[in-house]
């Protein structure tokens, strides 16, 4: 089983940048449309909200805290999105791949782990006290769904055999691995939910205590900020596709469109998913991830290797 | 690139690390220099894998000194809270007063 | 190794021996540990560019999330606002200082003064199926002692730090159907 | 045409507005809300989001002290209204929408205005601003540092619910923050996130504008209070259904009022997450607490929503009784919210569902 990618040139990523710009704006247009027809409104005066924003938050001024420490605030606000774009290295854009890495796998895995540092510096950096709880909060969420999505993740790769991204691919040639192991690709949502601070994950940035880890943030670094976490969000999507639906494989269409097309599904499914849960209180969650997700990864991993080595 | 420059460099990383971990009062600190003295063996494992003996065994070895890591780490919080739920103080000076 | 691999592998070292005297440096709780954090990504980058991909990737995930969670203890522990609290909380600096120094040169006479022996070129193999190999075969005791170990840590941190038992929680006789807690979690456990 | 003017007039299209309701502002914040929607404007959680600060109602005198420092927070370009009553809203917010257009007024504001934020003296109405309690100097070697840095006087200690001495915050909830009863500031101690200790206090002894009961507005009201618990617990869509329903209990459209109202019941009680997430949260825990509350023992945030959803059909078949006594309701807060963490004290202050039983409650102590 060899590898279904080739690596590309490095000019390539402003492709990536400027695919992974298409995928921030098509989700902020869906869930715009989403919030649109709660209250009533047509979806489609939404179309150019994304470009209203952008104005606006282009328009408006940075603004500062008491004391707060700018350096860490900014590095925070931008991170999230330095995070997305590093994730989509590794992810083969059809046939073509940024970086065919080894540990391709590991590396998504260790970009997903820099949302922490980045939503707690956001959190930290503002000098105030809603935002600092927005940062535990999501420390404490991190902790309960990053270790079932680390075993989410391994078990593609054990199917696999080779934590190569190609190579996880390849792997489904004959079946989707989505098909066989279900409750990995169900873990694996709820933490790209989780590390997007997105739906019932987001009450880091929640409406109890002003807008969170968020709350302080005005300007470009608002913009900056929640530009990069559609950008997680959509990349954790797009990783969703080589990883348990194929990659590229598909009749008819070049693998690109499949991949595209199978990365807007996710990321829609993803947002529309997300509206409609309640929000989940670290206090609550942490012992569903502890208790009930952890068992559930590890078993699903034992599923997945017995059926490997009885081939 | 030789082996001898990279070992420089984790040579710097472990006494920059064993002068926090002897410098500081606080528990947390004295574990950060601890981590950057094993951030500077980790580095010396690499090389000394890349550089001598590209077989497993050393790559196995920079595992266990990651898990090491680890392990240093969880039982320094856990000591760390329970000092300081018991003293309600962290200072490395305070500590050896327990033993008393 | 490519020149421009060289020079980025030597700006990597600078970092993370800068970031790393940076974290005794620094005034700030929350910067000091990022620091830290800083030091050990370009650890492991350097690793990643010495052929060892995934203890690379490891390393940098690893301490990322640590490092997460240490500022959280930094700030709970010291007792003051860190952000705007300059803090020099070190004793004997300038005996550490001197240790610190005597240490590196005697380390790097070592270093400069050994015959070290002109090694093999690196593997041509993937080297991350040669460590799962590895620790799956010939070198599986690691693997069987390290687990136990680290299961313990989890125990053992848990129960040193802990406050509450599961007597608290369930009563004397542990009979009560649901724990006492002071908000209940969300299985029911 | 500079670049600037081009960017304002794209920016107008999605201003963000923060919402500031004085206790007789009921109304008014209502009909801001919908003249909001209906310009697809966003209502933002906090002042940095935001580009209009719209007071509702009219303020007294501490309310007033407190929006002034809020609208400090406001970034800029920033625009301020006034909405007294309801049918002002439509217009101010057009008045607020060519304010914002006004380039060159909004380069002389930032001109004009405080150019560093302003220290901790000030702090005491912010938001969010912390400020912290007095240091204790235990055995750290400080010599000669500053013990106040940026006016904040540093933390000092104290144990948490599990006995471990943390860092003690100092904040306060209300008189500004979303989904939080009008006029009522709760004093708080946060150690991490939990609450320590809380005071309560209800600003210019303020009273909302009277509502008999059985009518209309008074089911209206209720109604919002449900759509506030509701978007407390992230159930947001949710939460627009029942602010759907509030305005078409205003607009007094009969036939769609029962249908919705049963659908909303209907939506509520097939949400399992929702019920999962509220249903073990108790709202009192010691039942001593329990007294004048009108809420039994071991009623959970979940039960709570329940019950609310069904008084509002009590209230529109003025079958309504049992009027609770507002003072008694709020002097209670401190009690029911000490040892819990933030989201869930906002969540039990909101299923005690305060503004709308001050607003019965007014009828008949005049």
């Amino acid at each position: 089983m060899g590898s279904a990618v080739i690596e590309v040139t490095p000019g390539w990523a402003i492709a990536a940048a400027a695919m992974l710009g298409g995928l921030v704006y098509l989700a902020a247009v869906f869930n715009g449309m989403l919030a649109s027809r709660t209250v009533g409104r047509s979806p489609v005066a939404t179309l150019l909200r994304p470009v209203y924003e952008t104005a606006r938050l282009l328009r408006q001024r940075r603004r500062s805290t008491v004391a707060a420490d700018a350096l860490l605030w900014r590095i925070g606000g931008a991170g999230m999105l330095v995070a997305a774009l590093l994730k989509l290295t590794v992810i083969p854009f059809g046939h073509w791949t940024l970086f065919d890495f080894d540990a391709g796998l590991v590396w998504f895995n260790a970009m997903d782990v820099l949302v922490w540092a980045m939503i707690w510096l956001v959190g930290w950096g503002g000098n105030s006290a809603h935002a600092l709880v927005g940062g535990y909060r999501f420390l404490a969420l991190a902790v309960a769904y990053e270790l079932p999505l680390m075993f989410a993740l391994i078990a593609p790769a054990i199917a696999a055999e080779s934590l190569n991204v190609g190579t996880i691919i390849a792997a489904q040639s004959g079946l989707w691995f989505v098909v066989w192991m279900p409750f990995a690709f169900l873990i694996f949502s709820v933490g790209v939910l989780g590390f997007s601070v997105w739906g019932p994950f987001a009450s880091a940035l929640g409406p109890d205590i002003a807008g969170g880890a968020g709350a302080e943030l005005s300007g470009v670094d608002r913009l900056v900020f929640f530009a990069g976490r559609y950008g997680v969000l959509a990349a954790g999507a797009a990783f969703a596709v080589p990883l348990f639906f194929g990659g590229g494989s598909g009749p008819m269409l070049p693998a690109w469109m499949w991949f595209l097309a199978k990365t807007v599904l996710v990321l829609t499914a993803l947002i529309w998913v997300g509206r409609k849960l309640p929000l989940f209180r670290p206090d609550q969650f942490m012992e569903v991830g502890w208790v009930l997700l952890i068992p559930a990864g590890i078993l699903q991993d034992l599923v997945v290797a017995l059926v490997v080595t009885n081939q | 690139m030789t082996l001898e420059l990279v070992l420089l460099i984790a040579a710097a990383l472990f006494s920059v690390g064993l002068y926090g971990a002897i410098s500081q009062q606080v528990v947390v600190m004295v574990m950060m220099g601890l981590e950057l003295m094993l951030n500077g063996v980790i580095l010396a494992a690499g090389a000394f894998w890349w550089f001598l003996s590209p077989e497993p065994t050393g790559q196995v070895l920079l595992l266990v000194i990651i898990a090491a890591m680890t392990v240093e780490m969880a039982m320094g919080f856990a000591v760390a809270t329970l000092v300081h739920r018991v003293r309600g103080s962290d200072m490395t000076d305070n500590a050896t007063e327990l033993k008393g | 190794m490519t020149l421009i691999g060289d020079i980025v592998f030597w700006l990597f070292g600078a970092v993370a021996v800068l970031s790393g005297a940076a974290v005794f440096w620094v005034n700030s709780m929350a910067r000091a540990t990022y620091a830290l954090a800083i030091s050990f990504v370009a650890v492991g980058l350097q690793v990643l560019m010495l052929d060892q991909a995934y203890l690379g990737i490891i390393v940098i995930l690893m301490m990322v999330m640590e490092m997460a969670v240490m500022a959280v203890y930094m700030i709970m522990f010291m007792g003051m606002n860190p952000a705007l609290m300059p803090m020099s909380m070190v004793h004997d600096k300038r005996l550490s200082l001197s240790i610190a120094i005597v240490t590196f040169v005697l380390l790097a006479a070592g270093i400069l003064l050994t015959a070290w022996p002109s090694g093999s070129p690196p593997p041509a193999e993937d080297v991350t199926v040669a460590l799962g190999e590895a620790l799956m075969g010939s070198k599986m005791l690691a693997m069987v002692v390290l687990s136990p170990v680290m299961v313990a840590t989890i125990v053992a941190g848990v129960s040193l730090s802990l406050n509450r038992g599961r007597y608290d929680r369930y009563g004397e006789d542990l009979r009560r159907r649901n724990a006492d807690d002071p908000q209940p979690g969300g299985v029911g456990r | 045409m500079g670049v600037t003017h081009v960017l304002a007039r794209l920016a107008v299209h999605a201003t963000h507005v923060l919402l500031v309701e004085a206790p007789d502002g009921w109304r008014a914040r209502v009909a801001a809300e919908q003249a909001i929607a209906e310009r697809g404007w966003r209502i933002c959680l906090a002042p940095a989001d935001a580009d209009v600060l719209v007071l509702c109602g009219t303020p007294g005198q501490e309310l007033t002290v407190a929006v002034d420092q809020v609208w400090e927070q406001l970034p800029g370009p920033r625009v301020r209204v006034d909405i007294p009553s309801p049918q002002d809203a439509v217009s101010r917010l057009e008045e607020a929408r060519r304010r914002l257009m006004a380039v060159d007024a909004h380069a002389e504001d930032a001109r004009t205005r405080a150019q560093t934020p302003r220290g901790a003296e000030h702090a005491d109405m912010d938001m969010g601003d912390m400020h912290h309690g007095d240091m204790h100097h235990g055995d750290m070697d400080m010599g000669g540092m500053d013990m106040a840095p940026g006016g904040i006087p540093l933390a000092g200690g104290a144990d948490d619910r599990d006995g471990l001495e943390m860092d003690e915050l100092t904040v306060q909830l209300g008189p500004v923050l979303p989904y939080w009863p009008p006029g009522v500031v709760l004093h708080c101690t946060l150690n991490g996130d939990v609450l320590t200790r809380a005071e309560v206090r209800v600003l210019d002894a303020a009273a909302p504008a009277a509502v008999n009961t059985g009518t209309r507005e008074a089911a209206a009201r209720r109604c919002d209070d449900v759509a506030a618990l509701l978007a407390l617990a992230g159930a947001s869509d949710l939460a627009a259904d029942a602010r759907r329903l509030r305005n078409a209990l205003l607009a007094d459209d009969s036939a769609r009022n029962a249908s919705d109202l049963d659908r909303l019941e209907r939506r509520i009680h097939r949400a399992p997450l929702l019920r999962w997430s509220l249903g073990r949260v108790r709202v009192v825990r010691d039942p001593a607490l329990a007294d004048g509350l009108s809420v039994g023992p071991g009623e959970s945030v979940f039960d709570r929503l329940l019950a609310m959803v069904s008084t509002i059909r009590d209230m529109l078949n003025d079958s309504v009784n049992g009027k609770r006594d507002v003072a008694q309701l709020v002097a209670a807060v401190p009690g029911l919210v000490t040892g819990l963490d933030l989201a869930v004290a906002r969540l039990v202050v909101a299923s005690l569902g305060i503004p709308s039983a001050a607003a019965a409650a007014r009828v008949t102590d005049g």
